[in-house]
């Protein structure tokens, strides 16, 4: 248990904890919103520009390719795990089940990134290609999500998701980054390294920071989460990392790759999942989403998930 | 004094990710110029919105258009069947403009 | 044509920092919703304000609502104690919408 | 139930660098207070713009100001010779106010 | 005298000074206001958390609580102290008078931040829990500033004044990353140091240059600003920086924390304060209040304040 | 052509290119406004201080003297010697052909530091003092400009568009800085230069991301450019450029400072420039003029003035 002690007390860790406890105590701090958006560019330029330069280091295997696959299945087939339970248990209408399984197929890149730091402060190191499998997990979910939803051919958006889905915002930086990442390589990262390097982590505690005031908020000012669908936002990240790490491991990744797919797994949008949603099925609550996303999974595996997923590798990856 | 004439100036609070779609329905509709305004947050039967979210999800705009009489009910009639599905708010009311052949 | 019904249009230039009283006399006098806009800067009485100062005090939104004409006298009534102290501008004005059982 | 007055409620739709401009000239018609209104992006006959650039150049806000029927006249007059060079848009519609003797 | 030319060619004073002087050419330069914001919660989450691991290094000694009742001392006295000079010589009224007052009360976190970066440049080191005085010093004064103006209870804003009082957005990141430093100390705070350490007296420098911009505005844009009120504008922060000073020693505070102690009393709030009257005194003048604070007093105490409280905190802290 | 490949791949380039790609395939990636605008004041304070540095450490020479000459007489010519392409070739009328040919006499500051810092990261070393030529050259092109749409004095925003000339932003905070920089010198340096330095090229990419973001969506946006003003704003900065290659080696610079010289004259406004058209042509199109030096110049420069103009010097630097 002293690595959940490394986590918790760790600086991005204890600035999420502070945003949460000003919201709880509806304290006026807030980060201004362009602010946010513009230390999420740097978070995911970063960790995108740092996987290129690693791979780059270290070559392609096989194992890319693999990784790739399970990324992919995950999150188309994570969606169809979660609605039975959303629906029956959470009685929830097929057009919220769609959109909030959408949420749980999906990834959230800012969790990625904190168990990445986290991880690595401990020698616990990631795999640069992790982050190419990350950017590739955002958007099959969204397609799955529509299909639990029914909202079938035809329709007034199609041409619009399509491009949101292949060419969305966060995707292109994240991979765009990493190419570029893989053809600088280290010597070509060299000058921005004080910049994306050397200035990680203190970024991410602000941008923890805003994230725990955003989270209360979110919690403090829904309507409609039950306790039942909170529950549920408990039990699906532990669920989905699982099956995560466990993929992981039979893919044949390294202890610290199996550990990053179970997080990744476990994890759910809050930035890619809810614009698309907002277009494609506007009558699902977005006050609800966002409340299981990020008020609920975000903080669990920022405290809990990072830490777990960690131990359940490292066991399997003990394992003969 | 400088002449001026009647116009209809619609007004509709939209999902920013719904506004381009907005401004194509408008051309659609032979209304030829549109104006987006921020809006900041607010209050409905779905509870509060604010900007503050990271995805923009959640952010609105006032979609403003200045038009003449035929071209604002073509328009109002065209985003019609967004109006419950999407949440649309739509406000109507007369102004005088100068320069109306521009509307 | 789609029909459209006659309602009140109530806007408030309002200090940020009062913005969320103001939400609260709304719906204690029966409307369900508003929507603030941006501003960036003005000029009335006491000179210029804008809003590059860092503390946000001198910021303004316009506090816009719809509401039925019952509704709307009832929240112009109860903002009037804050009228002179808090420097507020009320503006009133006939709009048209459409689904009116929701104002 | 408190009186209102009948006012002019005046919007501008202005290049964010002419904006100091056009407060300068409603001063010089007697209108004692204006507020600027923030915009995000907008379709015209020149295509469509929005605040996306660096130079601020191509930003716009509403100027939106209450005036009296005769100072209302006086600043529609006055910023006539802007119109067409400037490409502004002016909007005139009656509003109702608390306090009309400050306008 | 040779300490004055270093606060005064020292990069951020100089950026400041850049500032006025183009906002007094009338040029456009301006720093977007959220970017503003940004480097304002930076600096206080930097200057906390370096607070904080201070102390973790050094303990917490018996100064800590005679500084921080010192500091709700000053605070809660200083209003009550120059509410007469604002009323009799400044010719205000009651209501005017409490708001000033209650700026004068209350402290200014970038004079505090310049002055600790300034006198460190010169190996003269505030002892880390001043970051602590600072926040204990934020509100009290608000109170008093009420007070004076007689806006007794059963009022209004009530209950948000005291949230706005008690959880007041700088009070609680200043004490929240005061308290992470404390718990992560020197180690946990090496990952985060490049930012908030090494980053940090640039950053300043960015932060007044918009400072001179703004507080230069703000005196060509007043028009409540008389000659008598701008006298008392430099006169508060040397009374009131001179009190601060006596105090400091003689509650036995080490020399630095002394003048540190002066600054505090000598700045006026322009962030906490003035929110806090628009919504509990909103027929006081906005315009008046920032324009002594903002446009005279802050520059002063950069200027002057700074050099001054050191060398008054120098010969008293040499007498026997 | 190696360096034409060193410049390609290098990190800021490529983050260019990234941006470009992404607004092509209409993704929506995008840095908020404020963001830019933040970064691009940082931009200017660093590349100020640094000159300032510089020229603190090697004293000023005679060439800063004919440079700066050189510099206004390039920014005042070349609008008049572009007017007749304008005109004649690309069918414009006056007002759009004052207006276009104000932008290709000024300058266009992150093409300078771009082309700065690529050179220095292979040791040819802009001259310090260039900083103050940069900022000499911003605005009299404006006047040029003005003068070939005759639109003569009495004019309504005279003495605004004088104020914009003299005080205009980036020239206050380039040349500001330029002086604080001469102020402090390498010492006062030292404690800003994290901050100012190491982070400089990383922060380019970021700003070069959204550059390349704005650029393709102004060229996808416009109506007005045809195919012989593309042309245009291709052959300007070849033509300009090595005219300012030429003079700069004719007064005698070193080879890197005849180069940026030929970068300046060949660069074209995107920031000062069109908001003083915006004042004082309104009725010049500024999709047209902002399409032409944003969306084909600027990227034409990155990309091949800067090695271009660089080969140009050292060929003449080499002549006897
Ligand atoms: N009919 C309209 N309704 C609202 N705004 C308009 C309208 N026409 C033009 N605009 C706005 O005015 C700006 C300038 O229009 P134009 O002069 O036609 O290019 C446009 O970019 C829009 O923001
Ligand atoms: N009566 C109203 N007046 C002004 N804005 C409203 C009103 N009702 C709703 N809105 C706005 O419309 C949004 C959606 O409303 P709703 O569909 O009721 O959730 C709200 O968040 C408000 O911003
Ligand atoms: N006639 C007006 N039209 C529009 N806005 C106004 C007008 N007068 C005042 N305002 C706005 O109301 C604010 C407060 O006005 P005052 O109470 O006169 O200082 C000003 O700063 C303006 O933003
Ligand atoms: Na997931
Ligand atoms: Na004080
Ligand atoms: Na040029």
């Amino acid at each position: 248990m002293d690595q959940l002690t490394t986590t918790l007390l760790s600086a991005p860790v204890l600035f999420f904890v502070l945003g949460a406890l000003a919201a709880a105590a509806r304290s006026d701090l807030s980060v201004p919103e362009t602010i946010a958006k513009g230390l999420s560019l740097y978070l995911m330029a970063a960790i995108g520009l740092k996987g290129g330069v690693e791979v780059a280091r270290a070559g392609v295997g096989p194992e890319l390719l693999s990784a790739l696959a399970a990324g992919l299945v995950l999150s188309a087939a994570i969606p169809f795990l979660v609605a039975p339970a959303l629906a029956r248990f959470g009685g929830l209408d097929r057009t919220n089940t769609g959109a909030v399984a959408a949420h749980y197929g999906s990834v959230s890149v800012v969790t990625f990134v904190t168990a990445s730091q986290v991880y690595s402060d401990t020698g616990f190191i990631i795999a640069g290609f992790m982050v190419a499998v990350l950017a590739m997990m955002e958007t099959p979910a969204i397609l799955s999500g529509l299909l639990i939803a029914r909202r079938e051919g035809g329709s007034l958006f199609s041409r619009d998701l399509l491009r949101e889905v292949l060419f969305n915002g966060s995707v292109v930086l994240l991979l765009g980054s990493f190419a570029i990442g893989m053809v600088i390589g280290e010597d070509g990262f060299e000058p921005i390294s004080p910049l994306f390097k050397a200035g990680f982590t203190g970024v991410l505690c602000l941008f923890l920071l805003d994230m725990g005031l955003i989270a209360m908020r979110r919690i403090l000012k829904t309507r409609s989460l039950t306790l039942r669908l909170a529950a549920l936002a408990v039990l699906f990240p532990i669920v989905n990392g699982t099956i995560g790490v466990l993929a992981g491991t039979a893919i044949g990744l390294d202890t610290p790759s199996s550990a990053a797919l179970g997080i990744l797994a476990a994890s759910a949008s809050y930035i890619a999942v809810p614009a698309a949603m907002r277009l494609s099925l506007p009558q699902a609550d977005a006050g609800l989403y966002l409340a299981m996303s990020l008020g609920v999974t975000f903080p669990f595996n920022i405290v809990v998930g990072i830490p777990l997923f960690r131990a359940l590798a490292e066991l399997l990856g003990a394992q003969p | 004094m400088i002449e001026m004439t009647r116009r209809e100036r619609i007004e509709v609070l939209v999902d920013a990710p719904l506004a381009p779609k907005l401004a194509e329905i408008a051309l659609a509709s032979g209304i030829t110029g549109h104006t987006l305004i921020r809006t900041e947050s607010g209050r409905g039967r779905d509870g509060e919105w604010s900007e503050d979210l990271l995805s923009g999800a959640t952010a609105k705009y006032i979609f403003l258009t200045i038009a003449n009489s035929e071209s604002a009910s073509r328009f109002v009639q065209a985003i019609e069947p967004l109006l419950e599905s999407h949440g649309l708010i739509v406000l109507r009311s007369p102004v005088d403009v100068v320069r109306p052949e521009r509307f």
